[in-house]
């Protein structure tokens, strides 16, 4: 990533480093520069997710109608999930994927060097698309990240169409970016790399792979239906014509539920290569975790109803999915105590990736609690569609899935720069974001079991102060965001010199490398023992 | 740890926060049996939850302060041991299995089906509800009575601010009350945290509930599924009366709705049209048309000084009687009256300085209504 | 190194037709929703219609059978049922009828979409003849009644006492504006 | 190194157990991965997903009839 790579001797080198200028980034097919693009788009999308965060929460910091009205309330709602979803967390793990999987299976670049630069390249104008219907006329969409008929459908704003057309792209973007992946994955690696001595990221990105190719076109499926009813004059999900809005639902959740283990089995892999580095322990019970989270990938798509108890299903179907969801969460759930254990009688020392993992664990578990809560269906009834829900998938999402992959950032930036961190800015972003957290989302499930219901712009009064509360939160944790870009900058500028091991207890085949990481690495396998 | 010393301000805000006001934190056990079977679930899990996170992070501090490496803790060698996975999996389980035992009784009861004694329509509508009790002659809309202005922090917030409607839902308390939930445009979702009822109703389809309130008060939900613009404004009211009460409400209705017919038929004054129709105009058009009459510019017209206000009677009659296709103005001639249409109409055509000096009569929206 | 290359690219095709799988399966879970509905009575779709033996009724049961009509938005018919409230045994064959009236100055065509609930009673309720199997269209100022034929079936289970089957009134003349309407417009019967 | 003999199809089904259980030990993991082609495991962790779709519909059988529904 930086741009002036020194080549240090040893490594066979084609002798010719990256291009200059922006042909280096327009056209790149290395591993590398894909992945920093992908790292450095989904920082732009966060930061611009976060904004509209910040819209939402400063609207709510008092009853009553202050900043903006319902109608741009709601489309600042759904574009923050959306944004946030596809934009942040997404990317931020393919740009991961993309750094890592290469250097830590031995392999000299991703399988699909083309296709990799292009399923990047299409991601900026899925989301100016995207973003650029805040400006059509009648606005952008504001039907909430679900989207759900007929709101999205006959009730929608004249821009609908531009957003359907840019989840189709990123639809594409990810299935490429999957595909690219699994072929690394299972082709490319170097020989004595055996499958069975894969890092956890590479097994938990393989799974989260092959999820991205059973689910996005699934999605894409159920937004071209949306299409066909806005504009063929199908009814797929138009009751009058014979359609069934309920029908959209359950095409969306079968989506969504693999989805979100989408979105948390790379944090897992994450954490799994953090934890055993800063214990200086291996990881506790690794066949269990790459057995766990390979059922997963199956297991996801029998629950997907749980998210529709309210919706009026049968009561065998309640039954159904309330023992479904509750069985498949103890396998995944029981993973967290993998990590006690890893970390249990362990040498461990506290620098900001492992801050940044012992925070994941323990909120994600919190998140995970408040799941269970929600698989309890008549209970469900008082929960659905309440802060409550918005405070369990923001703890599993916020201190999951964001927490894990700046964890990854902090852990593997030495590799890619070549400098150590600043560890005093590293530990302030992390106590400023850990505290913005907790006083955002942990009034959320007060006010949601108080009665709150989601995606309103203005609350009756016994909410004022605890959404007050969350409000402050809010921006302290999206204001301490600068520190972790600050960081970054001046991580990449300059600093004390990496070592290749950068962390004491750090093993696998990416620290055999020196840091920064040249340009072109492992072009000839290296010898696995 | 760097020292948090430009973290005391904010704290200290924090604490300041007004201690009187409310700080719930919980759900309310509610006023029905199901509810409270709810409430003892959800608590149970809490618990359940609450515990096992005690162990597992106490396990982890006691981890993270005793095997630091500044404190000169070694590493010790093991990475596996499948007998205590396989324990700390099949405590779950068990714990599990029996809060899945509890869970079905409750839901069973839930899907119960015996005859109710009244049987409520209740029709949710872009940014309000409608109950129709079955085999009554009563047919209501329940729109937000919180005034535009307490919304636009132009005026101090009520005590219900936001849970408060024109016209409640009257139920006799005691009773089976069995609800019937459809919707007629997009979908919304109707729940009273108190009675611990929460179906969605969706267009085109019918989904049924039902509750037994056992005391006598009011209480207060919200439409809870995305449903547009004013999805936070259309709240839900359930007044809960004794038996005599409610009777005598049903005799009231009965014959306020016949007064109705009949005063429609009487002569209205411009003066008492005008006094109607702003209350009316503030019920159902402030939200968009706004209490001033000047719209949202690139949103909802303004009516001050607009062509179909102050120009040929007829088009403005249809437009307020039958919407307008492919925008958010609804067909208002199913939901009001003669008399509050008359008068709303009227209303519109003589405020914000449009004084055309028309009235609309009641008999002229009934006879266009046959 | 073209036997990597070779590799890759079976590897990639078979994940692409996986892909291509999963599209289809997404809009495969249409009818497969429906076959759903008809087993489970999900969401109360009424699925089995037309002629259906007679049967000795089951006396020894009365089941109620409440009637709803719903306007949809923009539907400005007069639209209810003539009786709110039905008592009807199991097996035993019932007439009832809805009725209809367009107050508006111009013809309009209408589409009644049925639902039950219980959802479990979906598929006890068998509907002999309906208005809803096709469009209504009705002329300025006109009115008529529908006719509904339906029996209750003797399965239905015994803690079901009573059956709401509402009807919701969609206006579809827009879409039919290209042709002509003419009043035996039944090309296309839902449900 | 347990002989790479073709695994017989009952550890298959043994490992997709274990994998939904959530608990498999490093020996068993050894022996899975030096068999044939993970083909097979694929498919009966398909075959064991659908067993457990039906297993919990019979659970939800019983539960009805046990609530006397």
């Amino acid at each position: 990533m930086d741009t002036t790579l020194s080549q240090t001797a040893g490594i066979a080198d084609h002798g010719h480093g990256p291009a200059k200028g922006l042909g280096r980034w327009l056209f790149t097919t290395n591993h590398k520069d894909i992945g920093s693009l992908y790292l450095w788009f989904s920082l732009l999308m966060f930061l611009t997710g976060g904004c509209m965060a910040l819209m939402i929460r400063a609207e709510l910091f008092q009853p009553g109608l202050q900043l903006i009205q319902p109608e741009f309330f709601n489309q600042m709602t759904t574009m923050h999930g959306l944004i946030m979803v596809f934009g942040a967390v997404m990317p931020a793990f393919v740009g991961l994927a993309n750094w890592m999987i290469p250097i830590m299976v031995g392999a000299p670049d991703m399988a699909l060097p083309r296709m990799n630069n292009w399923s990047f390249w299409i991601l900026p104008f899925a989301f100016t698309l995207m973003i650029s219907t805040l400006f059509m006329e009648g606005g952008g969409p504001d039907f909430g990240w679900t989207f759900y008929a007929p709101l999205s459908t006959t009730y929608a704003p004249p821009s609908v169409t531009f957003f359907i057309f840019a989840v189709h792209m990123m639809g594409f973007s990810s299935i490429m970016g999957a595909i690219n992946i699994i072929a690394t994955i299972l082709n490319l690696r170097a020989p004595g790399m055996t499958m069975m001595k894969l890092p956890l990221f590479v097994w938990t990105w393989l799974i989260t792979a092959f999820l991205l190719i059973a689910v996005m076109p699934v999605l894409a499926g159920v937004v071209t239906m949306m299409l066909m009813d806005i504009h063929f004059g199908t009814s797929f999900f138009n009751a009058a014509g014979g359609g069934d809005p309920v029908l959209f639902q359950h095409v969306f959740w079968f989506f969504g539920h693999p989805e979100v283990y989408i979105m948390i089995l790379p944090a897992f892999g994450i954490i799994s290569e953090i934890i055993p580095t800063f214990a200086r322990k291996r990881l506790f019970g690794y066949a269990s975790m790459v057995y766990a989270t390979s059922s997963i990938a199956l297991l996801s798509f029998l629950v997907w109803a749980h998210h529709m108890f309210a919706v009026g299903m049968p009561l065998a179907g309640e039954l159904f999915f309330m023992y479904a969801t509750m069985l498949i969460a103890v396998p995944t759930g029981v993973k967290v105590f993998n990590w006690v254990a890893t970390m249990f009688h362990g040498s461990m020392t506290f620098e900001t990736p492992m801050l940044f993992a012992l925070a994941f664990v323990v909120l994600f578990t919190i998140g995970g609690f408040s799941g269970l809560m929600l698989a309890i269906a008549p209970a469900d009834f008082q929960y659905h569609d309440t802060y409550f829900v918005v405070a369990h998938f923001h703890y599993v999402l916020v201190p999951g899935a964001i927490f894990s992959i700046m964890a990854g950032v902090y852990y593997w930036l030495p590799k890619w720069t070549g400098h150590m961190l600043n560890e005093r800015l590293g530990k302030a972003h992390f106590w400023l974001s850990f505290i913005g957290v907790n006083i955002t989302f942990f009034p959320m499930h007060f006010v949601g079991l108080a009665g709150m219901p989601r995606r309103i712009p203005d609350y009756a009064l016994q909410f004022a102060d605890f959404n007050a509360v969350a409000s402050v939160g809010a921006f302290i944790f999206g204001f301490s965001q600068l520190v972790f870009v600050y960081n970054i900058i001046s991580c990449i500028r300059g600093g004390e010199r990496a070592t290749d091991q950068v962390w004491e207890g750090s093993h696998g085949l990416e620290w055999t490398l020196p840091s920064p990481a040249p340009y072109h690495t492992f072009s000839k396998p290296p010898l696995i023992k | 740890m760097i020292r948090k010393v430009w973290l005391l301000p904010w704290i200290g805000w924090l604490v300041s926060l007004p201690a009187i006001a409310a700080w719930d934190v919980n759900m309310r056990p509610g006023s029905t049996a199901i509810a409270r079977e709810v409430y003892d679930l959800h608590m149970i899990i809490f618990w359940i939850c609450v515990a096992i996170g005690v162990v597992v992070f106490g396990v982890m501090f006691w981890s993270i302060i005793h095997h630091r490496k500044s404190r000169g803790a070694e590493a010790r060698n093991f990475h596996e041991n499948t007998a205590v996975e396989i324990l700390w999996t099949l405590i779950p389980f068990a714990i599990l299995i029996a809060m899945a035992v509890p869970a079905t009784a409750t839901l069973i009861k839930m899907y119960d089906n015996t005859d109710a004694e009244i049987d409520i329509q209740v029709t949710g509508y872009q940014w309000k509800w409608r109950y129709q009790y079955l085999g009554e002659d009563i047919d209501f809309f329940s729109s937000l009575a919180t005034s535009r202005e307490q919304i636009n922090n132009e005026a101090p917030k009520g005590e219900h601010y936001l849970l408060e409607v024109d016209n409640p839902l009257v139920l006799p308390v005691g009773k089976k009350v069995r609800f019937l939930f459809t919707a007629n445009d997009v979908i919304h979702s109707w729940w009273v945290p108190d009675l611990s009822v929460k179906k969605d109703a969706i267009p085109g389809f019918i989904n049924e509930s039902w509750a037994i309130p056992e005391e006598p008060g009011i209480y207060r939900g919200q439409c809870t599924e995305l449903c547009g613009r004013d999805h936070g404004f259309m709240p839900i009211v359930v007044d809960v009366r004794p038996q005599a009460e409610f009777d005598q409400w049903l005799a009231d209705t009965r014959s306020a709705a016949a007064a109705q017919k009949a005063s429609a038929t009487q002569e209205w004054t411009l003066a008492q049209l005008m006094e109607r129709g702003e209350q009316v105009y503030n019920t159902s058009c402030a939200a968009c048309h706004q209490a001033n009459g000047q719209g949202i510019p690139g949103a909802f017209p303004a009516l001050a000084g607009s062509p179909m206000v102050t120009g040929d009677i007829g088009a403005h009659i249809d437009i307020v009687l039958h919407g307008k296709a492919g925008t958010a103005m609804q067909a208002f001639g199913a939901q009001l009256n003669a008399v509050d249409l008359a008068a709303v109409i009227t209303y519109e055509r003589n405020a914000w300085g449009n004084d055309t000096g028309d009235s609309v009569s009641p008999q002229r929206i009934t006879e266009l209504q046959q | 190194m073209d036997n990597l290359r070779r590799r890759n690219r079976r590897l990639v095709l078979q994940l692409m037709l996986g892909g291509i799988f999963m599209f289809g399966f997404g809009f495969a879970l249409v009818p497969l929703y429906d076959v759903f509905c008809r087993v489970t009575g999900l969401n109360g779709k009424i699925t089995n219609t037309g002629p259906v033996a007679i049967a000795a009724a089951d006396t020894s049961r009365d089941v109620r059978v409440q009637f709803i009509g719903v306007n949809n938005e923009g539907m400005p018919w007069e639209f209810r049922p003539l009786l709110n409230t039905v008592s009807v045994n199991p097996g035993e064959m019932r007439q009832m009828a809805f009725f209809a009236r367009n107050p508006t100055p111009r013809r309009m065509v209408a589409q009644a979409i049925p639902s039950v609930t219980p959802s479990e009673a979906a598929q006890y309720l068998h509907k002999v003849s309906c208005f809803c199997f096709d469009q209504q269209a009705l002329d300025a100022d006109e009115h008529m009644e529908m006719p509904l034929l339906f029996v209750i079936d003797k399965k239905l289970p015994a803690d079901i006492h009573t059956i709401t089957l509402s009807y919701t009134l969609f206006d579809i003349t827009p879409d039919l504006s290209a042709g002509q309407i003419t009043n035996d417009d039944t090309q296309r019967s839902t449900l | 190194m347990p002989d790479p003999k073709k695994n017989g199809l009952l550890t298959a089904v043994l490992s997709a157990l274990a994998a939904m259980f959530g608990v498999q030990s490093d020996r068993n993991r050894q022996k899975d991965f030096s068999s044939g082609s993970p083909l097979r495991y694929l498919l009966t962790g398909v075959l064991m997903a659908a067993l457990f779709v039906v297993g919990v519909i019979l659970l939800v059988r019983l539960a009805l009839m046990l609530a006397g529904a």
